[in-house]
């Protein structure tokens, strides 16, 4: 078993997690706070990605990336490589497919936050760096982990965008959810079933980690009184 | 020592074939360092028309090839689409078009014909973009009763082959017409052979790319797939080789499926 | 004038309508419950923009919607004290303590330093490690407390700060407290309920009502001569009737049907009459020297810790409530409900107002 | 235009949206009980569908409800219909790609709520059932809101599941995201946008009623102190 | 007996560990902040379990740890009027009330009018439709005791009550209340701070001290003759020194190094001594028949609404409080902080603790 796919798939997941989480998260923020119009037509354009086909999301990624259309040529020109068809062309396809996950969830979890607890960190003169990350996260813990826990899942087990904007190059862009489509459909059912399994292993131990993780958090959640 | 990275795009029906050959080609070339990418010929051909770095291509029909090949018939290049490099285009394998059917044939479907009579419930095609499903549809039409089973709902269309041999074999529909190496990597129960009255011979097409990065190894690991040994391995799936000597033929139809192909786009 | 408040904002059902200054002192704010206090002190804070008006402290101007002028909570360094505590969940005890102390840029050991001084004077040594979820009412108040001064800010706003405590505590906090006041030097103000706090604690007061805030008064002034209804019930008076001055000298008392002697001297035009109720005791008739002896019924006799309340009712008219000491009523013992009972009221405490 | 596949897709996303708006809460209600191991394992599982190409997931479900197999054996010989390849074959499809988003952030939204407010329902004499609908759900109303139209754009926008499953056969189980993908593929590219366009405006109907909806229930929110 | 409680519960930190009995009476609950009080509401209302203990009301088992009985909350048929109020958040102030009577299958009709009998008795009209987000600390506080007060419980467990009103409403509540349990006739345990309200509300007292409960005592007991000092302290005694028994009446107050004269019969082995302060009080010294008379320097004066407090130390002793109502001090109006003054204490008065 050439376990190249499990490496380029962790690296692809985890940093298009990672973007996903901060882009997410910021965008959660500031579209909480506009006014509901506002925020439908924006929530519209930012869950478009989940509506459409995703090898139709890797299409338009295609069109927008790809080495012929003016960023790409500008990127090829700036850079020496193409943005398409290389093993982090895996991160743009994941980063999108997966945005509207952390997107949506953190800002529901944003919008149940007790503002009085960020007016009190206010009235301390905390900055609200500060009061964002060391009080509104925390508070909202629990969704925005729901919101990674499910960015992650998307992002490695995203299939039809990448095989578009990466395509299946056993050892270069291949990664396990491409492979096992294609170990799959290539009818090694047995390979393509350990793939499964290796796939379930990442997540089982993502899963785990964020549960304990919470469990350490919430030690003896009561409220007084 | 240095490596020649020679970028093949392969449509995935050749994912087992071509896998077995690159080790085999090792031993030929050590400093050429094959890379596949596998898809379904149109996704491929997309990629390839978006720009992506490619040194040979080898299509499961003609159709995507023409599609990238400017002295085609334009009515198939609708986009005057130019990449493919015309002289080293060749026909590389065939392959035959089949009915499968699911274990025990409940519908007891024997044969093409039988698709329009009662015995059918439901047929499951490759869609066009499938190449499979372009030649399901030329015999359909050839047995006149593709817009009555459209018209029925009795066709479903998967979106890869894989899709369509699942179909069968589970038995959610009572047959479906695949290629015989489908068939014979699914294991499938094959009842019928489409023959040359029904449909065209089936061409897998291969050419280096005009913008290769490598056009001579790519050339030479193509002249390799036709060599005996590779043959035996493509042999060994259910494909046929299409013999150097039958070329001139194979230009022709391949010339006449490019016509029936642009009557259907219409 | 070292605060200036003057504050507007339509919640659509509630109106609050506010203006006052107050001084290096420390202003107490006496209201109903629902009458603004809190949403006042979170206008001054910055945490809720009035819909206009002109907030200033020590000349920098916190707010004017006329300059549009609105400085963020942070660059306002004041301390509120929320109702609710308003605890960082997330943190430990010291944790919420430190973070108050990130402003001010110390060394490690001074912020260990300082916290542990905290914990001290607020009794929580040992809660260290408790997240607000596991400490009690009374615990999660003072860590709000301790947390707030910490940020040493330039003024002080307390919303209720001892309400969760217990007595003994309360009245060391309290001492604490005005230690820590006068170290300070700045503006206070103070919210609570209990209107001996206020009455100890505070130099002036400020009444609110329905939003609207009348002219800080002395706090003596309050208790002793207060003018409105409003404020007389504010300092703890529970004893009020409709009045007319019906000649100079005599007041009707109208819900108690009793006319009162007193000296009406430039309040003749008073609508309401107030008595407190540690200031009416139960008279024998021998006593020929006061001039307001009324009849009444007693409806109820409370025991409480150092006296008796009494609630009683003149002929026809609206109860009276009577606070007498044990002392006092030892001489009354053998009284129960139903009986008759004199009480008497000096003219110097019938409180005329409007 | 046909307008089938809009019918059809509605239908498919408004019933696995039901089935999965309550399946997913009350997966996660139970769920957010347990131990954080139990928890953690049961995630893995409900969470799977989310890291296997939708593909392999409809392989799966083909595997699981074919009709040669026993469930299918048992369903085609009581109702006399086979499970797959009809519209309906689409719900399964799209119910379990879905769940595993409402479920999750259901569960962030449960664990952060305040177990106080149920409390006091009990000893007030409330039912659970009525704590729960009355209280935790408006109460979670946020994040609960959240995985609502996260199932619902991925029910609406999947593809590679029910394409398997259903099949794709005009005008009796072809689907907005499947006619897009088909059209696509077809090099009919200017339907394939118009198709697009529809599944846009249903998206955009839903998020703009959710969030006036959300308008309308957060009136004033600002805790008192 | 109607309530009987015995419960264990380990925090780690904390540990409550607590039994009593109550009757059809109200038995307050007092003790220092963070003791238990609150937990232990909650263990018998059922929203936490013990980790062993019996909990029995009315013949009814509510929970036992060994027959492993566990009543849920919702078949004790208590109200718990939690500390924080847990309104719920989502619905308005009559939705919340309404929500109460649905236990009781009641029509449309009679739901409005006890719900509007409620909204009026706790002065709550003109707030029906206001979210608990939009009402003060005290709207809520009055809100949630309505809203348990209309399931008619079998049991009332009140978690502080009025620790957000005003003083008027405080004591109109308190009046309310008072008309509410008579007729209810249900046993009620009482957690408040207000020594006064305790006073006047309890039959019964149980004082509770770092998780553990002593008998509970008459209220009248607790104030005159507390056996502990912990009872003492919390019936609002705010001098204590350590002390012994040196002779038959003489103890030696260690704190305040001094030797009071008292009736030591029966206590010789008491630890401690308390005094009010409002029973030490300033003398001249033409007092001869005091035998308690001590001299003692003036730390601080505060005014309070009666009375004077003073601070005051014995020579080489800690700080004593004493208050003088305003009456007796204007005799003493001249002195200041730093004067010697002569304080009295007469030996009735001396509480000897343990
Ligand atoms: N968002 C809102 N919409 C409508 N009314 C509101 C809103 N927020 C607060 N109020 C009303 O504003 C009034 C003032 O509230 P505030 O919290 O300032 O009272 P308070 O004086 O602090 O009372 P308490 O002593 O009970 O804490 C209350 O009557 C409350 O009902
Ligand atoms: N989950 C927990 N883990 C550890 N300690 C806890 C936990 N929950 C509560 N405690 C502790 O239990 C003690 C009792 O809390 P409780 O709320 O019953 O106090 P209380 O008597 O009601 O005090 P107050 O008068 O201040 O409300 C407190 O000291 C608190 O710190
Ligand atoms: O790889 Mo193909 O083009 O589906 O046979
Ligand atoms: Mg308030
Ligand atoms: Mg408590």
């Amino acid at each position: 078993m050439d376990w190249f796919p499990l490496y380029n798939s962790l690296r692809i997941a985890v940093i298009s997690s990672v973007l996903v989480f901060f882009s997410g998260i910021f965008a959660a923020y500031y579209i909480a706070k506009l006014h509901p119009v506002v925020k439908g037509v924006l929530d519209v354009i930012l869950t478009l990605p989940m509506v459409l086909p995703p090898t139709v999301v890797g299409y338009f990624i295609l069109l927008l990336l790809g080495s012929k259309r003016p960023f790409g040529i500008w990127f090829y020109n700036t850079f020496g490589t193409k943005l398409v068809m290389n093993w982090y062309s895996g991160i743009f396809a994941a980063t999108i497919v997966a945005f509207p996950l952390m997107y949506r969830t953190a800002r529901g979890a944003f919008e149940s936050f007790d503002e009085t607890l960020s007016y009190s960190g206010q009235t301390l003169g905390l900055s609200n760096t500060y009061i964002f990350w060391k009080v509104r996260m925390p508070a909202c813990r629990q969704g925005i982990m729901a919101g990674t826990v499910l960015a992650f899942a998307r992002a490695l087990g995203e299939y039809g965008a990448t095989s578009m904007v990466a395509g299946y190059t056993p050892g270069k862009t291949a990664t396990i959810s491409t492979t096992v489509y294609q170990l799959w459909r290539t009818n090694d059912d047995l390979l393509a079933f350990k793939w499964v399994m290796v796939n379930i292993a990442i997540s089982a131990v993502v899963l785990l980690a964020v549960n304990m993780l919470e469990k350490k958090n919430t030690a003896g959640k009561r409220s007084a009184g | 020592e240095d490596q020649t990275d020679v970028v093949v795009f392969a449509a995935a029906s050749m994912t087992e074939t071509l896998t077995e050959i690159q080790e085999m080609y090792k031993e030929v070339e050590p400093n050429v360092n094959l890379v596949f990418t596998f898809d379904s010929s149109g996704t491929l051909k997309t990629q390839i028309e978006e720009g992506a770095d490619c040194d040979l291509f080898i299509s499961a029909a003609q159709k995507q090839m023409n599609q990238l090949d400017i002295t085609a018939d334009p009515s198939v290049n609708e986009d005057g689409l130019d990449f493919i490099d015309d002289t080293t285009r060749m026909d590389l394998l065939e392959n035959k078009v089949v009915l499968a059917v699911p274990e025990n044939n409940q519908a007891d479907i024997q044969s093409f014909e039988d698709l329009g009579t009662d015995k059918l419930n439901l047929l499951c095609l490759g869609n066009e973009d499938v190449p499979v499903g372009a030649y399901s549809e030329e015999i359909l039409t050839n047995l006149g009763i593709l817009d009555q089973l459209e018209a029925d709902k009795k066709i479903t269309y998967g979106s890869n082959v894989k899709e369509v041999t699942t179909q069968v074999s589970e038995g959610s529909v009572d047959a479906g017409i695949i290629y015989a190496t489908d068939a014979y990597s699914a294991g499938l129960t094959v009842v019928d052979q489409a023959d040359s009255t029904l449909c065209k011979q089936v061409i897998y097409p291969a050419a280096v790319l005009k913008n290769a990065a490598h056009a001579d190894e790519a050339k030479a690991f193509l002249d390799y797939l036709t060599t005996e040994t590779s043959a035996e391995v493509f042999e060994s799936v259910g494909f046929t080789m299409v013999k150097a000597d039958d070329e001139e033929e194979t230009e022709a139809v391949s010339e006449a499926e490019s016509e029936t192909a642009a009557e259907t786009e219409s | 004038m070292r605060l200036y408040v003057k504050i507007k904002k339509d919640f659509g059902s509630f109106i609050l309508d506010t203006e006052f200054e107050a001084d290096k002192e420390v202003l107490g704010i006496l209201g109903e419950s629902g009458c603004g206090k809190s949403m006042t002190l979170r206008c001054i804070a910055g945490v809720v923009t009035p819909d206009e008006g002109h907030i200033e402290l020590d000349e920098t101007v916190f707010f004017d919607s006329e300059k549009k002028i609105n400085l963020k909570p942070q660059e306002r360094h004041v301390g509120l004290l929320f109702q609710n505590y308003a605890l960082f969940p997330n943190m430990n005890v010291v944790q919420n303590l430190r973070a108050a102390l990130r402003g001010q840029k110390l060394g490690k050991e001074e912020q260990q330093k300082r916290v542990a001084e905290m914990m001290a004077k607020f009794y929580l040594q040992g809660l260290e490690h408790h997240k607000p979820s596991q400490l009690s009412g009374g615990q999660q108040q003072r860590v709000a407390l301790a947390r707030i001064l910490l940020t040493r800010p330039k003024m002080l706003m307390l919303d209720e700060p001892f309400a969760a405590l217990d007595e003994f505590l309360r009245w060391k906090l309290e001492l604490e407290l005005e230690d820590v006041l006068k170290e300070f030097g700045a503006t206070t103000l103070f919210v609570s309920h209990n209107r001996d706090e206020i009455y100890r604690i505070c130099d002036r007061v400020c009444v609110m009502n329905q939003g609207k805030s009348s002219e800080p008064v002395p706090v003596k002034e309050l208790f002793t001569t207060p003018i409105s209804r409003e404020a007389a019930y504010l300092s703890g008076c529970k004893n009020f009737s409709d009045a007319a001055v019906a000649e100079k000298g005599e007041v009707m008392a109208l819900d108690w049907g009793i006319t009162l002697k007193c000296d009406t001297t430039g309040k003749e035009d008073s609508t309401s009459v107030g008595i407190r109720s540690h200031f009416i005791r139960p008279v024998t008739e021998t006593e020929g020297l006061m001039r307001n002896v009324f009849s009444c019924r007693i409806e109820r006799i409370i025991e409480d810790v150092f006296s008796y309340i009494l609630i009683v009712s003149p002929k026809e008219g609206a109860q009276i409530r009577v606070d007498v000491s044990k002392e006092d009523w030892l001489e009354y013992r053998e009284q129960v409900p139903g009986d008759e009972i004199l009480i008497g009221i000096e003219e110097k405490d019938i409180m005329l107002l409007k």
